[in-house]
């Protein structure tokens, strides 16, 4: 709980703060204490993968573009009625929508009796796999991670093409 | 990068640590938390911290921009011959239980394989941006 | 055997050709990867295709774990049409390609570039065949983020701020989809559409699931460039490189509206979405938005490839408008005009290609004549201009002949009138070109260039026939629609 | 404890919200590029939490089977979650890769400046 209020005063710093140097430091901050509310949430492969992302190849990633591009934002323009409008639009249709969700943490939910649990009671003896996470990750819904691989091949392939120099040719005509 | 000798001294102490615990989490992931994902990225901080500290030229040497660059697809394609392997033992597409004796031996080798092909594909893309992003800065 | 693993193989042949390509790197030998791969796709799809239209339905378990355990394809009279659509695109864009690429594409980039192309072909045949919501995401993002580097590449260097747009709204469109699917996921326990479907029923009237149909219907809408939230389409479409657009014009939008299609229609049920929610007044006024005010502007564009971007948002108003409509007649009208569409589309796209690989010209203006140094061509680029209007004879008017029906059958003739009233404006913006084209001395620009090659022409040709072939024998395209609409109308919530 | 169980569903929920949107209006709001990919991400984290939240049952611990637990939490959000974050990190360094072409085509990253530019090519 206090992980979270500590999330969404980072949230505030990044949107009040215009170096962008800052706002790269505050969002990895954030992942951190994103990584450790999914421990709480019992999430640790996702947490552990959080922490390495987020906090980790982000922040490189975002301090390299920093570096080739420049640190601070220019003052916006335009009034932001249009932008709040939107986003709490989103946030009242979410608000509606939580209103009618299960019970937090409680065991008798759709999420639980459902898919779930045969996860939960068959793994072991269909895979051998006690980490619930790796065996439906890489069995069960071993697809999504064929596409999730593809996804990182993709995007891998595409920030070569558009930033490695590559050989052009001359033009002709 | 005229860097403090004990920087030098105690990063090339940590790699090999770094790299074994790469292993740690991508064999353990069956068991523990972690996979191949995670083991591609602390792999790819390792050679990450390596161009940091010891300059990029070396790093490159060491691991050439080619063979990083082919890691990229060669994940994939373990992925999807491991797919593939499951037409030839007459299974549909991704069953891995045919691929050992029994089913759960199968399974186990198959989800191996298949963390080894994400492994594979999350290092090199990781280290290939940091290399492009790195190089363009250079000139 | 084979038979039995079509439905994996439609997506995972890509896949391998376009790790084949990303590996070899060559520019040449990854073209024929790519030529070679793509021509399986629609031999593939059409054997599905007669599988489902012989049998029913096609079901394959991927890795043997029966669904809602595991990720399940599915084929049926809805999605088996549009998996032909796609590959035959494919197919025929890939042979187009080679050397309208060669003048597009740095040498060093063009390995890579068909790597792209097979990536966004895999991932749009993954969204059309699945039938799990949240495998349906990752082939979006697949598809999205090959489509995002395709368009960066195009020469322009706004080609990058139009491919930057795209990336942000995409992102934002893919992230409010999975909002959705994951207060479906919280509420059933399922991701299959099928098992979604049925546990649907009886909780239907629940705060989150209204929510998830408002998330994913907005998600999606941001996809398919429904009206208001277009401003990605024009942008993309007009710098990214000419077999880029072409492919994506006539495929990527048309994916999207069959992933609406089918949560609107088998997954939350025809009933829900249309009768107890006020569903269709609402995409009613933003297709006839669409249709008027994207017309409208296109009217008024300088550049070609802008000005038929333009006219896709408008086109893609009366598939929408079918959609409101909710009838089996409508849907057909919808489905038969997102096939019809695609061609007619893909025919302009391609010709306008043909275009700049000869003169290097996007400008309406600059245009002038064109039609006397390039008549093959733009005849060509006539036709399926023809069909854009809808006039008899042409694919175009059997969308507008079913849409028209489906208006009348609600007793709405003003909606006719307004079907047929903005089909007037597409005749002011192909006639000014057709004008432009023939009816003006040739400058200078347009006498200068290269030969163009045969198969450029040739196959620029064949989407152009078939807007006339289809256009004139309808029953095929059509059965195809109506069995589409049937399918969707009848829901999925059956037994898994 | 029991006053954390009655305050936690909903305190959970707010803030995942209330991150939503921040993350959105940064995205709409903000014309520097960079900074509306940190809005992005920040907006797709938020979504992990909406995921991940109902998958917990209160006194369950990591979906990794083991002698002498009986309650885990969910496993199949964590997976579709770690699908999402490797999904996102993908979008983001291909929107920075963007964000490089477009500061050396361009000379800026702001897009009020750059869509003026665009006016005067055009």
């Amino acid at each position: 709980m206090v992980l979270l209020t500590l999330m969404a005063a980072v949230t505030l710093g990044i949107i009040r703060v215009r170096n962008l140097f800052a706002v790269v430091v505050l969002s990895s901050i954030y992942s951190f204490l994103m990584a450790s509310v999914m421990i709480v949430l019992d999430a640790v492969d996702v947490a552990m993968t959080e922490a390495s992302v987020g906090a980790g190849i982000s922040t490189v990633l975002m301090l390299g573009t920093l570096y080739l591009t420049k640190t601070s934002e220019t003052v916006p323009v335009h009034t932001p009625a249009l932008p709040l409008f939107v986003a709490l639009g989103t946030g009242v249709a979410l608000v509606y929508g939580t209103f009618g969700l299960p019970p937090f943490g409680a065991a008798d939910t759709p999420l639980h009796t459902h898919v779930g649990a045969s996860y939960l009671a068959n793994s072991v003896a269909e895979t051998g796999i006690p980490n619930i996470v790796t065996s439906v990750l890489a069995s069960y819904r071993g697809y999504d991670t064929l596409g999730e691989t593809t996804v990182i091949f993709t995007a891998g392939i595409g920030v070569l093409l558009l930033l490695k120099r590559l050989a052009r040719a001359s033009r002709n005509g | 990068m005229r860097l403090d000798v004990i920087v030098r001294v105690t990063t090339k102490f940590f790699l090999p640590f770094m790299l074994l615990f790469a292993l740690y989490v991508q064999l353990h992931g069956d068991f523990g938390p972690g996979g191949g994902f995670q083991a591609g990225v602390i792999t790819a901080a390792t050679v990450i911290l390596y161009a940091i500290i010891f300059g990029l030229a070396p790093t490159m040497r060491l691991v050439p921009p080619i063979v990083v660059e082919s890691m990229v697809p060669l994940g994939v394609l373990i992925f999807l011959g491991v797919g593939i392997a499951g037409f030839v033992t007459g299974d549909n597409y991704l069953n891995y239980s045919h691929l050992a004796h029994d089913q759960v031996h199968g399974q186990e080798l198959g989800v191996m394989l298949v963390e080894a092909g994400v492994l594979v594909t999350v290092c090199g893309t990781m280290i290939a941006i940091f290399y492009t992003f790195a190089d363009r800065g250079r000139s | 055997m084979i038979e039995h693993h079509l439905p994996a193989l439609l997506v995972v042949v890509p896949l391998v050709a376009a790790v084949v390509t990303a590996l070899i790197r060559h520019g040449i030998a990854a073209y024929v990867t790519t030529l070679v791969a793509s021509w399986t796709l629609p031999v593939m799809a059409l054997m599905l295709l007669g599988q489902v239209l012989d049998g029913g339905e096609v079901s394959y378990a991927l890795g043997d774990w029966a669904p809602p355990v595991g990720i399940e394809y599915r084929v049926d009279g809805a999605n088996a049409p549009l998996l032909v659509l796609v590959a035959a695109m494919a197919a025929l864009v890939a042979t187009y390609a080679p050397r309208s690429v060669a003048s597009e594409i740095d040498i060093g980039r063009r390995g890579w570039f068909y790597t792209m192309f097979l990536l966004c072909v895999a991932g749009l045949l993954g969204i059309a065949i699945t039938a799990d919501a949240f495998n349906a995401f990752v082939f979006l993002e697949i598809s999205s983020l090959a489509t995002y580097v395709l368009i960066a590449l195009g020469r322009d260097r706004r080609a990058l701020l139009a491919a930057y747009q795209y990336l942000i709204l995409g992102t934002i469109g893919a992230t409010l989809y999975v909002v959705g699917v994951g207060l479906i996921f919280v509420m059933t326990g399922s991701l299959n559409m099928g098992d979604v479907a049925a546990r649907l029923a009886g909780i239907e009237n629940t705060r989150p699931i209204f929510a998830a149909l408002a998330f994913i219907t907005v998600g999606i809408s941001l996809k398919l460039a429904l009206f208001p939230l277009h401003v990605w389409l024009p942008n993309a479409y007009a710098f990214a490189p000419s077999m880029a657009t072409a492919f994506l014009a006539s495929t990527a939008t048309k994916v999207a509206v069959y992933l609406l299609l089918r949560f609107l229609f088998s997954l939350f049920g025809t009933d829900f979405v249309f009768v107890q929610h006020p569903i269709t007044p609402i995409l009613l006024a933003l297709s006839l938005a669409a249709m008027f005010a994207a017309s409208f502007v296109a009217v008024f564009q300088e550049d070609i490839k802008r000005m038929l971007a333009y006219s896709s948002v408008a086109q893609i108003g009366y598939i929408t408008l079918g959609v409101a409509l909710a009838t089996q007649t409508g849907l057909t009208g919808a489905m038969v005009h997102v096939l019809n569409h695609a061609l007619i589309k893909g025919a302009l796209f391609l010709a306008v290609g043909c275009i700049v690989y000869r003169t290097g010209v996007f400008r309406i203006d600059q245009l002038a004549g064109i039609g006397r140094t390039m008549p093959v061509t733009m005849a060509a680029f006539v036709i399926a201009g023809l069909g854009l209007i809808g006039v008899p004879g042409t694919v175009g008017f059997v969308s507008k002949w079913y849409l028209v029906a489906a208006a009348l059958e609600q007793g709405w003739w003003w909606l006719a009138l307004a079907i047929v009233a903005s089909s007037l404006i597409a005749v002011v913006y192909v006639g000014r070109i057709v004008e432009i084209a023939w009816f003006r001395e040739p400058s200078s620009r347009v006498r200068a260039g290269k030969r163009l090659p045969i198969e450029m022409i040739a196959v620029t040709w064949v989407m152009a026939g078939a807007t006339i072939y289809f256009g004139l024998d309808a029953e095929f395209t059509a059965g195809l629609a109506g069995r589409a609409a049937d399918t969707l109308l009848a829901g999925l919530a059956g037994p898994g | 404890m029991s006053q954390v169980a009655e305050l936690l569903p909903l305190y959970n929920y707010w803030i995942t919200i209330f991150l939503m949107i921040s993350g959105l209006y940064i995205v709409v709001a903000r014309g520097n590029m960079v900074k509306k990919l940190v809005g992005l991400s920040l907006f797709q984290t938020s979504v992990y939490l909406l995921y991940l939240s109902p998958g917990k049952i209160l006194g369950g611990t990591p979906p990794i089977i083991a002698e002498g637990f009986e309650v885990y939490s969910a496993p199949l959000p964590h997976v579709l979650i770690l699908t999402a974050i490797v999904v996102g990190v993908a979008t983001l360094a291909l929107g920075l890769a963007l964000i490089v072409r477009i500061n050396e085509a361009f000379g800026t990253i702001e897009e009020d400046e750059l869509f003026d530019r665009d006016d005067d090519d055009a």
